[in-house]
């Protein structure tokens, strides 16, 4: 191995260290721009017949995905939004579990912040034109912490708050089904 | 006062700071606590000033005499280990006299310490202050729970009435700090601490967090606002008041987003049904003095401003920026316009 | 030492089991005879051997390899001081630049120069850089260099694992640096208090950043306090008895214990952040009954003492430079010693008075408005022997003397307001504002910066053998003199006016606009005085006078050796009979010889005496030590990222360290050193 | 006292003597009017007004229920949590699932019961969001040929029973802003008595009463805010000082508090004929955060007593002022006639979610005694003078730090699932719970249709390890008498018989029957799924003694197998999943219903 090409894969490595630690730590603290908001189509995976691939992934998810400032504004307001009243940390009460591998509406960030905005007709309420956009994508990217989703860098241990649970540092990824047999 | 002058005869510099508004500085002498701190204070600047003046005569005289022995570049020698028994003399005087300066300091600092802790027992006046990042969640308590009273980023005292503030906070430190009134106290989560404060004259008076607590440290002010006591009952009655139900068509509209949309799920406005205690309580929010924690003072175009873009006032802040339609924003300001 | 002395019991007692085995014993008397062989052909110095022929010889033993690799594997502490400072002086400058940045967000009111974050960033890196960074271990570099010269001996203890705490400190501020290049800083202070710096309302990985960058420089700060204190107990010259020892000598020795206590204090609460933060432990989580003010209990037990582990190296600095040019010994040698003890002792009393908002209960605090008070006794008698040598000497004001000047006016300043925070309800109304912003520059700037400017154009031509420019030294002093008043004064005015510390901004209306104006230019003045220090200094390296080996006619052992040093310091180990051993003796020092030339030796001495005990064999230039480094700066930084990091990343530090300790073959010279 | 009554009475005294082996101890405790003679149907979820849940049928008796085998069974064909009884009114069972709220009618005169019709009221789905501890219904009423039953969304239905055709619908409930309906009515003197759950969603909890004929609001009375919603006028006299005062309901909250106070009625209600009063009992005050509502926060926690032709309140009694631990006073009332001092008085005993068993004149509402029939340490007694809670001061949950060990915990030492009384061994089966937990309170934000918590809750066995607790229970002595330990926490109802013996479920599907005097276990059937149903006992068409019981876990305490809940999460269905995580292995959801009868 030549000791340029070392170089440039160490000069590669740093700039992608770069990139995704800017990424990650990135805060944004201006909402996005009046007329973007949640993308009404991101519909459930179990909509597609025969399962074939649904429409590709939202480009802002990845302003939130693994944004560590993002799911830690997520992790608030799904405390102060109420989230937590239904679906405990993780755990699930009134409303189902999120932190186990069964997503009845989608797992991904876009279908979780469809899901949101939009409500489910199990129970789950809208919360378009209750929360802000930002906000709704923020708690998408703090819910699929929940299972694991996101990169561990992004997240937190645990809140200042009762123990719930193992830390989200520690949380194993769940594989993300969708589940017909968990809708009623 | 006498203090005072002997303060004016020490330093011009800090004449000025006399001159300066007091507003918000220690200097206000608008509270016991404070008034106590200024006594204190000009002790110790008198003390520490002689000190230094002791010092400074001292190399003084050392490059002085230094002068008179001429420039020679010597080593002295044989005798060179030997101290002057003068400056043997010396080193015991200091010592003395520096130990006697910092015990007299000490048990006048004790003193003042007790006599305010004192004052801390006579509350005749209960308030809650819970610190949230960054505005003051304030609640007056009462022996009847339903003349409770919520507010926000605002106090209302009585003058001369002694005042526990109890303080509590909702995420991280903070320090409670009206410098004009009485020093600071840490809210810590987790911990309960007071203060107690007994107001000597009417006027505004501003407090800020003196704790770093994030990105917006620096505006999470508050306003105190010292008044008679006769005032402060009638003030007191009137916030008591749920908010009137408006009557002009465009604060109609505002009322309805107010209470149907975002702004409900984190505002109380009392007599609606927005009960929201995510963000501080709007019931009476126009007839408050400044805005997002004194971030900006009370006004419509403020209030156009921080409704429409808070997130450009004031960066970090929680409260979102919800990119209202022109004809909302009309509505919604005129209608908090009318939350007086 | 210790791996001498423990190297020689066990060959004892080998000795002892195998006396009564036949075949061993004619075995040994086999070695013994094949030793005394080997005795004959070990060269060493003695009457003979002196000169040009002795350096020459000692030059190829002590000479590091050269080349990239023998740079990074040196062991010479000189070569390591030298970076130390360098390195230091480096922070230095960056931590200034922050300051510059702040001061021009905070010149006007309502500035929107910097935003919110980004100036918590550089207030954090500024506060962070300036503490762990710069003043810590620029005092333990100079120490590095200077301490092994002043005392007359030809390294420090434990080469390698001052190669190793230099390397760390680099780590640790390249990975502070480095993530604030990458946008990672921390945003949280340099006091990290929870819980804002813990996971909740931290996100990503800026405070564990901060929390491991605190790891890597008590690591290193620690492993240079056991350097320095084994060397100053057990390394000085024939005779130096501790009561000969220069005053400098005695401060590094307070500062090394201090190191020793108050940096575990620390490390274990930014464990205990890490923890936190990185696998959910509760320690600071005050629902589950962890506290928030557990980290500033720990913090600051380790944070006060923090202070005086900056401030007395530069007491030592200008007990140095007043011995110097007032031409006689410093005043009331055994007060200021016992002022050093004391005040290393009282600074471990102090912490709670960086807590006295917070609640805790009344009368305690008491005590430490009283402990703190007195800290001030021990101090005003140092000041007091300061300016008694000056009024009883001769003092002549070259550059570094002026500092000194500087230093007392304005430490005085600093300590005084010291005195009036210690108090409780002074402080109440003080703590958190401009005030103590005030107090701490004008005890870290007056107090340590001052003298840490003298001691460098003193010691500048030991260091480069070349000298300063005295007058653009002077014109440099004035700048900073002068700027550092109007940068700070003003801040004493905008604390009592009610203006809190850590905002990045104020509004207008308060009075604090001209205060803050005032600061602005003060600190754009002293930025400018700074950059002309480097620029004398720069300049000095290569264009100033060549400097002797004593230019400032000074008493202590640096200047018997060479400017700059040679990588042995000494052709012969001085004996020293005095404090002042180059006033007293006028001809050539008194010298010991018998240690070897053939190898890297130097003499260890008893702690009390200095009595000769014996030839301590050194190290060679080594990379396990930069080995070790990596291996523990990659377990660190990784750490920070996975728990599992500190199991796996263990496996390459004990291979390191393994290495960097496997023995060598055991060479036995049991006879004593002829004195 | 009625002439009804006495005779009743009288006669199980003869059965007493004549039957009990061990010598007649005088067991005077008798059942008033409210409890007429056992017909052999089963009209009411408690039975009767008087709530005993006891059947007067003896053929099954400690020596032949080893014989008991199943009769038939039926599959609900849901599998969410269900509370619900089935009814029994001349040869059909009427059965009320949980959402969706179907109603079945079986025909008991045919072999296997076939299905007569079902009817299915098709309730919001929305309404699942909003129910708090799973989708259940706690049963229908039948009376005047119909039966009358509450849907999840709010309705209240009445069936005709023989066509199951729908006579009248009444929405009294709004999901919209998180109330839903759970509790079985009770028809009282032509009307039905319905109240609202949803004190975890800041509902303002009310109970009205329904005009029996056309489903017509006859009154409702609030529980929160001014007297005049609260239906207190010129008769309300409570006994303690502490419940005397204007608008209490007004001005024992903060300003506004008490619109989204909570204080629902998804209990049980009891009546008196005799003295025409119903007795129910209010829930928790919301939010649970107790620091966000300083005062005693009325009328929340505390029993009613009401007119039922006015709704106008005569007495009230709150058993936890200023509730902190989410104790709800809902739980059932039994009404009995019991000498005291030298006298007879009509009272209520009341197992009481705090853990004291209460026993109170039910004229006065006088709190005769109240002794602790599980472990508390929340608590230190009740003050019998003025009536009030003695709390322990470290126990009280403060904002920003969990207080751990709090015992009982929030389901209290008994929830929602009802005593039965026995007036021939004069003793009380309470089925209840042993639990403790730790909880952190924490400031909740109020959004219309989402909780209204503040409270983290992790629970977890109490003292001795055992979850659940079956205590009979000698109200005169105020002392247990037998205690049986149970695994798993108890959420079944009790069933008492007269022919001795005592039947209750446990959330792993036993289907247990003791012996009514020693707590013996006598038999024991494996159903389908976890029971929290309540049994009951009923004469069939063939004249035999039928016991019926539906077997589908679920509820608060069965919500991680029905939800499909996760057990990592302590704190997951308000903190009970801690304390039931072994309970998935345990068992699985279901809805199926068992009927057992000794062989022919």
């Amino acid at each position: 191995m030549s000791s340029r090409f070392r170089a440039s894969c160490l000069a590669a490595a740093v700039l992608v260290a770069v990139l995704v630690a800017c990424d990650r730590e990135e805060r944004r603290s201006r909402s996005k721009p009046i007329g973007e908001n949640v993308p009404a189509g991101a519909t459930p995976d179990t909509i597609y017949a025969g399962g074939g691939p649904g429409p590709a992934l939202d480009p802002r998810a990845a302003l939130y995905d693994n944004n560590a400032p993002a799911i830690a504004d997520g992790q608030q307001l799904y405390m102060r939004m109420n989230c937590v009243g239904c679906h405990s940390h993780g755990g699930g009460g009134m409303g189902p579990a999120l932190m186990d591998d069964e997503w009845r509406y989608g797992g991904r960030i876009d279908q979780v912040a469809s899901t949101i905005a939009e409500g489910r007709p199990n129970g789950m309420p809208a919360w378009r034109g209750r929360l802000t956009d930002d906000q709704i994508w923020k708690l998408a990217a703090y819910v699929r912490t929940l299972s694991g989703q996101p990169s561990k860098d992004s997240v937190a241990s645990r809140a200042d708050a009762m123990s719930a649970g193992a830390p989200q540092t520690l949380t194993p990824r769940e594989p993300a089904h969708t589940s017909d047999s968990a809708q009623q | 006062m006498t203090s005072r002058r002997a303060a004016a005869a020490s330093l011009p510099l800090l004449l000025c700071a006399c001159q300066y508004q007091t507003y918000q500085s220690a200097l206000g002498d608008a509270g016991v606590e404070d008034r106590q701190f200024l006594i204190l204070f000009w002790i110790f600047f008198a003390i520490c000033a002689a000190m230094y003046a002791l010092v400074i005569a001292f190399l003084v005289a050392a490059i002085v005499r230094r002068r008179r022995a001429g420039n020679a570049n010597v080593v002295e020698s044989g005798r060179h280990h030997e101290s002057h028994p003068l400056m043997r003399t010396g080193l015991v005087c200091w010592t003395v006299l520096v130990s006697t300066g910092l015990a007299a300091l000490a048990i006048a600092s004790f003193i003042a310490d007790r006599s305010m802790a004192k004052a801390a027992a006579r509350e005749q006046l209960s308030i809650t202050v819970t610190a949230n990042q960054w505005w003051w969640d304030v609640r007056y308590n009462s022996s009847d729970p339903s003349k409770t009273l919520r507010t926000a980023n605002e106090l209302h005292l009585p003058v001369g009435v002694p005042v526990r503030i109890q303080l509590r906070s909702n995420d991280v430190i903070h320090s409670f700090w009206v410098p004009s009134l009485a020093g600071k106290q840490d809210l810590i989560p987790g911990r309960d601490t007071d203060v107690t404060i007994v107001p000597k004259r009417t006027g505004i008076f501003r407090g800020q967090c003196a704790e770093f607590c994030g990105v917006q440290h620096a505006h999470m002010a508050l306003v105190v606002n010292v008044v008679s006591y006769g005032d402060f009952v009638r003030w007191w009655e009137h916030q008591l008041q749920p908010a009137a139900t408006p009557r002009m068509p465009l604060a109609q509209a505002g009322y309805n987003y107010v209470t149907q949309r975002e702004c409900a799920m984190c505002h109380t406005i009392a007599g609606t049904p927005a009960s929201g205690r995510v963000g501080p309580d709007l019931t009476h929010l126009a007839s408050r003095r400044s805005l997002a924690a004194g971030t900006t003072p009370m006004g419509k175009g403020n209030l156009y401003g921080w409704v429409a873009d808070p997130q450009s006032m004031k960066p970090g802040s929680k409260m979102p920026t919800v990119g209202l339609e022109p004809d909302e924003l009309h509505a919604v300001v005129a209608y908090l316009e009318t939350l007086k | 030492m210790s791996d001498a002395i423990r190297r020689s019991d066990l060959l004892e007692g080998w000795r002892r089991r195998a006396g009564a085995n036949e075949a061993e014993r004619r075995a040994h008397e086999e070695e013994e005879r094949r030793l005394a062989e080997l005795r004959k052909k070990i060269a060493r110095d003695g009457p003979k051997l002196k000169g040009a022929k002795l350096e020459a010889r000692l030059m190829r033993s002590w000479e590091r390899p050269r080349g990239i690799v023998g740079w990074l594997a040196t062991v010479d502490h000189k070569e390591i001081g030298r970076r130390y400072i360098v390195t230091a002086l480096v922070f230095l400058a960056l931590g200034g630049l922050l300051a510059v940045l702040m001061r021009l967000q905070l010149s006007r009111p309502d500035n929107n120069l910097i935003g919110a974050a980004r100036f918590n960033e550089l207030f954090t890196m500024h506060g962070t850089t300036m503490m762990f960074l710069f003043a810590v271990p620029v005092m333990e570099g100079v120490a590095v260099y200077i301490i092994p010269l002043m005392l007359g001996t030809r390294s420090t203890a434990f080469p390698r694992l001052n190669a190793f705490s230099y390397f760390m400190y680099l780590f640790g501020g390249l990975l502070l640096w480095g993530a604030f290049a990458l946008n990672i800083a921390p945003d949280v202070g340099w006091f990290a208090y929870t819980p804002l710096s813990g996971p909740q309302f931290s996100p990503g990985k800026r405070s564990d950043i901060w929390a491991q960058m605190v790891t890597f420089t008590e690591v290193s700060a620690l492993s240079a306090a056991v350097v320095l204190v084994t060397t100053i107990l057990k390394c000085r010259a024939p005779g130096m008895t501790l009561a000969r020892m220069p005053l400098f000598a005695w401060a590094m020795l307070v500062v090394g214990v201090m190191i020793i206590f108050s940096m575990p204090s620390v490390a274990l609460a930014s464990s205990m952040l890490i923890s936190d933060r990185l696998v959910g432990t509760h320690f600071f989580n005050q629902w589950e009954h962890g506290d928030a003010l557990l980290w500033q209990h720990l913090f600051w037990f380790f944070g006060h003492p923090e202070v005086y582990i900056i401030f007395l190296p530069a007491t030592g600095f200008v007990s140095v430079i007043c011995e110097t040019f007032c031409r006689r010994p410093v005043f009331g040698y055994p007060v200021v010693v016992l002022a050093l003890v004391s005040t290393g002792i009282l600074a471990f009393g102090l912490w709670v008075h960086h807590m006295f908002a917070t609640g805790l209960p009344r009368v305690g605090y008491s005590f430490y408005t009283a402990a703190s008070m007195t800290v001030a006794i021990p101090t005003g008698l140092q000041i007091f022997c300061w300016l008694a040598t000056m009024w009883d000497g001769r003092p002549r004001f070259q550059v570094p003397m002026l500092y000194v000047v500087g230093f007392i006016v304005t430490f005085v300043i600093g300590g005084l307001t010291g005195v009036i925070i210690a108090s409780v309800p002074l402080d109440l109304q003080l703590h958190d504002t401009y005030f103590i912003v005030a107090h701490f520059h004008y005890v870290l700037i007056g107090g340590a910066v001052f003298p840490l400017l003298g001691i460098l154009t003193y010691w500048f031509p030991k260091i480069t053998g070349r000298m300063m420019s005295e007058g653009l030294g002077k014109i440099t002093f004035w700048m900073i003199f002068l700027g550092f008043q109007l940068a700070f004064f003003p801040m004493h005015i905008a604390g009592l006016s009610g203006m809190p510390r850590r905002v990045y901004t104020y509004p207008a209306g308060l009075g604090l606009e001209l205060p803050n104006l005032l600061s602005s230019i003060g600190g754009l003045v002293v930025a400018t005085a700074v950059l002309l220090f480097v620029i004398n200094g720069v300049v000095s390296l290569y264009r100033g006078a060549v400097a002797p080996d004593n230019p400032w006619d000074a008493a202590s052992l640096e200047w018997a050796a060479r400017s700059p040093p040679p990588p042995y310091n000494f052709a012969h180990i001085p004996v020293v009979a005095s404090r002042t051993p180059l006033w007293d003796e006028k001809g050539e020092l008194p010298v010991v010889t018998g240690l070897r030339v053939d190898d890297k030796e130097m003499l260890t001495t008893t702690v009390v005496a200095a009595t000769p005990e014996m030839r301590e064999p050194l190290p060679a230039a080594s990379l396990w030590p930069l080995i070790a480094a990596l291996a523990t700066a990659v377990l660190f930084i990784s750490s920070i990222f996975s728990p599992w990091a500190v199991a796996v990343g263990a496996v390459p530090v004990a291979i390191a360290l393994i290495a960097w300790f496997w023995p060598k073959e055991i060479k036995r010279e049991p006879e004593p050193v002829i004195t | 006292m009625a002439r009804v009554g006495r005779s009743w009475i009288a006669a199980w005294s003869a059965f007493l003597l004549c039957s009990s082996p061990a010598g007649a101890q005088p067991h005077a405790i008798s059942a008033p009017r409210a409890a007429p003679p056992d017909n052999g149907n089963w009209e009411m979820p408690g039975k009767n007004y008087a709530s005993t849940r006891f059947s007067a049928m003896r053929q099954v008796t400690p020596a032949n229920v080893r014989k008991l085998g199943i009769a038939f069974t039926f599959s609900t064909g849901t599998n969410r949590g269900f509370e619900a009884p089935p009814l029994v009114v001349g040869g059909t069972m009427y059965l009320v699932t949980p959402f969706p709220n179907y109603l079945y009618a079986l025909d008991l005169t045919k072999p296997g019961a076939p299905a007569k019709w079902t009817f299915k009221p098709k309730p919001a789905a929305a309404a699942q969001g909003v129910a708090c501890c799973d989708v259940v219904n706690r049963g229908a009423v039948h009376s005047k040929g119909r039966i009358i039953f509450n849907t999840l969304d709010g309705q209240t239905i009445a069936v005709d029973a023989k066509s199951g055709r729908q006579v009248w619908r009444t929405r009294l409930g709004n999901i919209q802003k998180g109330e839903t309906i759970t509790m079985a009515p009770l028809v009282a003197n032509g009307k039905v008595i319905v109240g609202n759950s949803g004190g975890e969603m800041g509902v303002r909890g009310w109970i009205a009463a329904l005009d029996e004929g056309s489903g017509r609001l006859a009154w409702k009375a609030f529980h929160t805010g001014p007297d005049r919603d609260v239906l207190i006028g010129s008769r309300f006299k409570p006994f303690y000082a502490m419940d005397r005062g204007k608008d209490l309901g007004v001005k024992s909250w903060p300003p506004e508090a008490w619109k989204i106070g909570g204080a629902t009625a998804w209990g049980w209600i009891s009546y008196d004929p005799a003295l025409g009063l119903i007795y129910y009992g209010t829930s928790n005050p919301g939010p649970w955060n107790p620091d966000q509502r300083p005062g005693d926060n009325k009328w929340s926690t505390g029993i009613f007593a009401r007119d039922v032709n006015t709704g106008q309140a005569v007495w009230f009694y709150q058993s936890s002022p200023h509730d902190l631990f989410d104790h709800d006073d809902i739980n059932e009332s039994i009404l009995a006639d019991i000498p005291w001092r030298g006298g007879r008085r009509p009272v209520l005993l009341r197992p009481g979610r705090n853990g004291f068993f209460y026993v109170m004149d039910r004229r006065t509402g006088q709190v005769l005694s109240a002794t602790p029939y599980g472990y508390i340490n929340s608590a230190k007694g009740v003050d019998l003078r003025s009536g009030r809670l003695i709390p322990v001061k470290e126990k009280e949950p403060r904002q920003g730090r969990v207080t751990r060990n709090i015992c009982p915990a929030a389901p209290g030492a008994k929830d929602w699932n009802p005593a039965a009384f026995s007036p021939v061994t004069g003793l009380v089966y309470i089925p209840h719970i042993n639990l403790c937990m730790d909880m952190g309170a924490m400031e909740a934000n109020y959004i219309a249709g989402t909780p209204y918590v503040g409270a983290d809750v992790k629970m977890y066995a109490g003292p001795g390890g055992n979850r659940g607790v079956f205590t009979a229970w000698d109200p005169l002595r105020r002392r247990k008498v037998f205690e049986i330990k149970e695994d798993l926490p108890l959420w079944s109802p009790a069933l008492a018989t007269a022919g001795g013996v005592v039947f209750y479920g446990t959330m792993d599907g036993w289907f247990k029957a003791i012996d009514a005097r020693s707590g013996k276990l006598l038999w024991r059937f494996k159903t389908g799924s976890g029971i929290i149903g309540q049994p009951i006992s009923y004469r069939g068409p063939d004249g035999r003694q039928y016991i019926a019981v539906v077997a589908g876990v679920g509820g608060w305490a069965g919500a991680i197998v029905s939800g499909k809940l996760d057990p990592r999460d302590p704190t997951a269905a308000l903190g009970f999943v801690n304390a039931v995580k072994d309970l998935p292995s345990k068992t699985t959801a279901g809805g199926m219903l068992y009927v057992f009868a000794l062989p022919r």
